[in-house]
């Protein structure tokens, strides 16, 4: 399927979100809310059958974070990128993917780790790479005086 | 919702006959500070839990303070055995994200660089299995080896592992001038070496019996875990980011993608031996064609990404890198995601050793081809 | 013969008669037995050291490398400055080992060569004990050394040590069949288990030749076995380094883990000397038939040195193995033992059985 | 019986697998003159390293002890590390004009990961990357390195 007819049928089935063209590939922006619904239905659809999670990691903006899934096919092999925004940043929740794709369980604990998000029905939400006493550095209040140096 | 904890707790109760073995943070067999919580019973795994973070070095936390150019050097470390596929993935992400198109020469050499890198990947994956598996003289068969490709990567670029080669607009130096003889003369030798691989190893009937059947990964699964590289082209996974997304001089050349059937830890072992076959083909094809030109375009001093969120995806030695770079216009990116093979690929350890015994989790892990900055970043 | 005159009987009779006649019998006893101790003792110690040198240049050259170079010429001293090492360690003793069992350990492993090592005839009259049932007596002895090697593994308090521990039991409890059943070939086609009789046999040709088929099968067999028995690669399981660190001696340091690491170069010794003995003539020169000149050329190198190029030989072969091979899995190492070298060494018993009563051997 | 005939042939393939294997590793035991290794410390009048080897960042002088460096600082805005502090101060020259020269070029050699990047981004090709390797010290210190030799001026002819 080529970009152009995903962002048809992506737009035509959700009315609600917001498809459109980026710098490369489709993007959707989901509420969060309808996320899981939402992915469990791209995954099923046999004429999208995103069943290959690529990458899937968060991004801290000022007032919300976002989680950013890169989709690919491997039966029509067209590429998407998903995106949904938590309502705040200061509990920031979403709605697990885990169920759909095994691989995200892992990437969504390393998010949770870096950016704080905690995934509803996560089977096992751990930090991977940090203990309790660090915050969550890749948002962009984190301040660190003992381990970062700025220039 | 599931009941949230802050804290890890071991879920499942330890049963009476099973007790915990900590393979890791130092071990002979993680190749680096990987600690698997390992479950047995006897010799028998239950369950393997891998805890990783030793070595996290903040590098997604540290580009967001860099430059583009500089951003490229950090990226040596993540992934070493693979330095350079890493650096042009940077590179090409950038690139992509100004429009700028970069001289026919650069693709050719860029590509030439990808398959050495993925050669010498390939030769220390091949020694350290060895070991692993208990070969010992393998690992320096294997090193021997690679001692020819880093020596050409020091002549061309001055360093043997973090090379820092490409740059956004190019590479950094044009090749030296005995770069292409180097280059053949390392080719007509390993060709004649890489045989003894398969006398020494593939052949070898303990070998086998090790890894035949051993680990077994299902098509279905290597998709669903995004298991990429040789171990998921091992599965069925047809993943091969040179062929379903061609860059640099990938469009330009003929070259399979060695596929495997089984998945089991034999034919991952396989699959990487042919890779080694198919990248020399590939530098044949290139190395005598190198169109003369510029080795780099002019970029201006300080780079500066227009505001958009960009993904370049290229094939590592170890599976699909991507590089996720999300600018709001400055010279520093505002969020940098590195999608590293080795961390999706390593989660998938619990599922498939399940059952095999430890000596077998050792196999299983040293086909996997783990880079543990790879997997921290 | 000519090689007779290498015979160490005139020496070992006249150390005995000078001290028969100046001490009481039961001194003599004592000093001959101090003699012959303190013998094996430094013969172990350096025979030891010298092996674990020999072992890092071979498998040096099999890798391409040159092997330790720095401490003295080529390297030699190296062995000897890890060994003033070793010794000058710490004794580590974890906090909640088995105090006895784990200090008790290392000395059973390294008595079990010490014993064996008794009747192996080096040269001509160059042997402490000579059994009728001398064969016997080894292999009997030799398979205590398991006993240290399960009671390190259980009284480290370890679980890498005790997964060890317990596969080098399974391993070596196994492997001891094999070991006894090939013996057991050589000595239906000898008739005796006195060690020094089997070499007197061997006069007019080596078991290996005499025996010819069956012997053959017997010599691969015990060769597989005698590795495996060693606890060398491909069957290094109790110790395997990528999956068990270091298995049954990671708690120990200093001389108790010198212990182990003497003891397994020992062992190998004596595995060599057994099938230097049983199947290659022990001390007997080689000769071809009836070149009498290329025999008596033969017949001029000593005993001693023929005794040890045998030795060496088999040794380099064992460790041409481990330099080669990957490591078997535990289940593989009894699949070979019980589905393989079993039935063949069964196999192998009834045809010598065969050979002998019809007097197809040379 | 097949399965018996199996049996021995499965021994004999698999002996044979074994023997290959060896053959291999024999052929490398009885070539020693191919030996690999290089003894270091003892080589090191032999040993020439690539002309492209990035070993440290000097700064060349001439006889005269001239370099090239205005300090201008964009090889401190280029390192990733912060490996180079440039230190400048105003001279008068003879024309009269206040102008801001070099006083102290200094290197982090500790902090440097030989990434070449301040080799590229210096205009006046003033530093580049030197052949040492041999960096070990008893004494951190001694890592912080001035590039710029003292009494050294600058060029003539070198733009600004």
């Amino acid at each position: 399927m080529t970009n152009e007819q995903l962002i048809e049928q992506l737009t035509s089935a959700n009315p609600d979100a917001v498809v459109k063209q980026g710098s490369q590939y489709p993007e959707i922006t989901v509420a969060h809310d309808k996320l899981h619904a939402f992915m469990q239905n791209i995954k099923s659809d046999s004429s999208l059958a995103f069943d290959y999670l690529v990458c899937e990691t968060g991004v801290d903006y000022p007032t919300f974070i976002q989680v950013v899934y890169h989709l690919e096919s491997t039966a029509h092999r067209h590429f998407m990128v998903v995106k949904a925004n938590t309502e705040n940043r200061e509990t920031a929740t979403l709605d697990t993917v885990a169920d759909i794709w095994p691989t995200a369980e892992f990437h969504e604990c390393e998010i949770y780790d870096l950016l704080g998000i905690r995934f509803n029905n996560h089977p096992n939400l751990r930090r991977y790479f940090l203990d309790d006493t660090w915050g969550h550095p890749l948002r962009k209040d984190f301040h660190d005086d003992i381990h970062v140096v700025e220039r | 919702m599931a009941e949230f904890s802050e804290k890890y707790i071991v879920t499942d109760e330890i049963k009476a006959d099973e007790y915990l073995v900590n393979i890791g943070p130092q071990h002979p067999s993680t190749h680096g500070v990987l600690r698997l919580l390992t479950r047995l019973e006897g010799e028998i795994v239950h369950n393997v839990e891998p805890h990783i973070g030793y070595i996290h070095s903040g590098i997604e936390k540290m580009t967001e303070a860099l430059s583009y150019p500089q951003i490229v050097h950090l990226t040596d470390r993540m992934d070493y055995l693979s330095a350079h596929m890493n650096n042009e993935a940077v590179c090409l992400c950038v690139e992509n994200a100004l429009q700028v198109e970069v001289p026919e020469r650069v693709k050719y050499i860029r590509t030439i660089f990808d398959e050495l890198q993925r050669l010498a990947s390939h030769q220390l994956w091949w020694c350290a299995s060895g070991m692993d598996l208990g070969a010992l003289t393998a690992f320096f068969y294997g090193l021997r080896d690679r001692e020819d490709i880093l020596d050409i990567f020091e002549e061309t670029c001055g360093a043997r592992l973090t090379l820092n080669y490409s740059v956004p607009g190019g590479v950094m130096f044009d090749i030296h001038p005995n770069f292409q003889k180097s280059v053949k003369a390392f080719i007509t030798k390993f060709r004649k070496k890489l045989p003894e691989y398969d006398k020494l190893l593939t052949d070898n009937i303990i070998f086998q019996n090790r890894t035949k059947g051993v680990g077994v990964l299902s098509k279905e699964d290597a998709i669903a875990f995004g298991v990429t590289g040789p171990t998921g082209r091992a599965s069925g996974f047809s993943c091969d980011v040179r062929k379903h997304h061609p860059y640099s001089a990938y469009p330009y050349i003929k070259f399979d993608e060695k596929m495997g059937t089984d998945g089991d830890s034999f034919m991952r072992w396989k699959v990487r031996m042919d890779e080694m076959w198919e990248s020399m083909n590939i530098i044949e094809q290139l190395i005598d064609n190198i169109p003369e030109g510029d080795f780099a375009v002019k970029m201006k001093g300080v780079i500066k990404l227009p505001e958009g969120e960009f993904y370049q995806r290229v094939e590592s030695a170890r599976g699909e890198f991507g590089v996720y770079i999300v600018s709001d216009g400055k010279k520093n990116p505002y969020r940098v995601k590195f999608r590293s093979p080795g961390f999706s690929n390593l989660f998938t350890i619990n599922h498939i050793a399940k059952g095999w015994k430890i000596a077998d989790l050792v196999a299983i892990m040293a086909t996997f081809d783990l880079v543990i900055p790879d997997i921290d970043r | 013969m000519a090689f007779e005159k290498y015979d160490f009987t005139p020496i070992t009779q006249s150390i005995h008669q000078a001290l028969i006649e100046n001490v009481s019998p039961l001194l003599t006893t004592i000093i001959e037995w101090t003699i012959i101790g303190v013998l094996y003792l430094l013969f172990i110690a350096v025979f030891g050291l010298f092996l674990v040198y020999a072992e890092r240049k071979v498998c040096a050259a099999f890798q391409q490398r040159l092997g330790p170079m720095r401490v003295g010429p080529w390297g030699l001293l190296q062995t000897i400055a890890d060994f003033i090492k070793l010794l000058m360690k710490e004794l580590i003793t974890p906090k909640s080992v088995d105090k006895f069992l784990y200090n008790l350990a290392p000395f059973i492993v390294i008595i079990v060569p010490f014993l064996t090592i008794s009747v192996i005839p080096f040269a001509p009259g160059l042997q402490s004990l000579d059994f009728d049932i001398g064969i016997f007596f080894v292999t009997a002895v030799s398979s205590v050394g398991v006993i240290g090697v399960l009671l390190a593994g259980w009284a480290s308090n370890n679980k890498y040590s005790l997964i060890g521990g317990m596969r080098s039991g399974a391993q070596i409890v196994s492997y001891e069949l094999s070991v006894g059943m090939s013996l057991i070939t050589m000595v239906i086609l000898a008739g005796t288990m006195q060690v020094s009789e089997i070499v007197e046999l061997q006069r007019g040709g080596w078991f290996l030749f005499k025996g010819h088929i069956p012997a053959l099968i017997a010599f691969t067999v015990f060769v597989i076995a005698g590795t495996a028995e060693t606890n060398r690669g491909p069957f290094d399981l109790a110790e395997a380094e990528s999956e068990l660190t270091a298995g049954f001696h990671t708690e120990y340091s200093g001389i108790k883990f010198a212990f182990f690491f003497l003891a397994e170069y020992i062992n190998l010794f004596i595995v060599a000397a057994m099938a230097t003995i049983v199947f290659l003539g022990g001390w007997m020169p080689f000769h071809f038939g009836d070149w009498a000149a290329f025999n008596n050329v033969m017949d001029f190198i000593p005993g001693l040195v023929w005794f040890f190029l045998k030795v060496f030989g088999i040794i380099f072969l064992i460790m041409w193995f481990k330099w080669t091979f990957p490591r078997l899995r535990i289940d593989q190492i009894l699949t070979l033992e019980w589905k393989y070298l079993l039935p063949i060494n069964l196999f192998n018993i009834l045809l010598m059985a065969t050979m002998v009563l019809l007097g197809w051997h040379w | 019986m097949k399965s018996f005939f199996n049996y021995i042939a499965e021994i004999f393939s698999g002996v044979w697998t074994l023997l290959t294997g060896m053959k291999v590793t024999a052929k490398y035991f009885f070539t020693p003159w191919k030996n690999v290794t290089q003894q270091y410390p003892e080589n090191r009048d032999t040993l020439v390293m690539y002309d492209r080897f990035r070993g440290e960042v000097i700064m060349p002088h001439n006889d005269n002890n001239e370099h090239k460096c205005t300090g201008c600082g964009l090889c401190e805005n280029a390192c990733p590390n912060g490996s180079i502090e440039i230190i400048s101060k105003s001279i008068v020259n003879e024309e009269g004009k206040k102008k801001r020269i070099i006083d102290q070029h200094i290197y982090h050699l500790g902090m440097c990961t030989f990434c070449n990047l301040c080799v590229r981004a210096c205009p006046s090709d003033a530093i580049v990357m030197g052949q040492k390797f041999e960096h070990a010290h008893w004494d951190r210190s001694s890592f912080t390195k001035v590039l710029n030799l003292p009494g050294s001026k600058i060029m003539e002819g070198i733009k600004e």
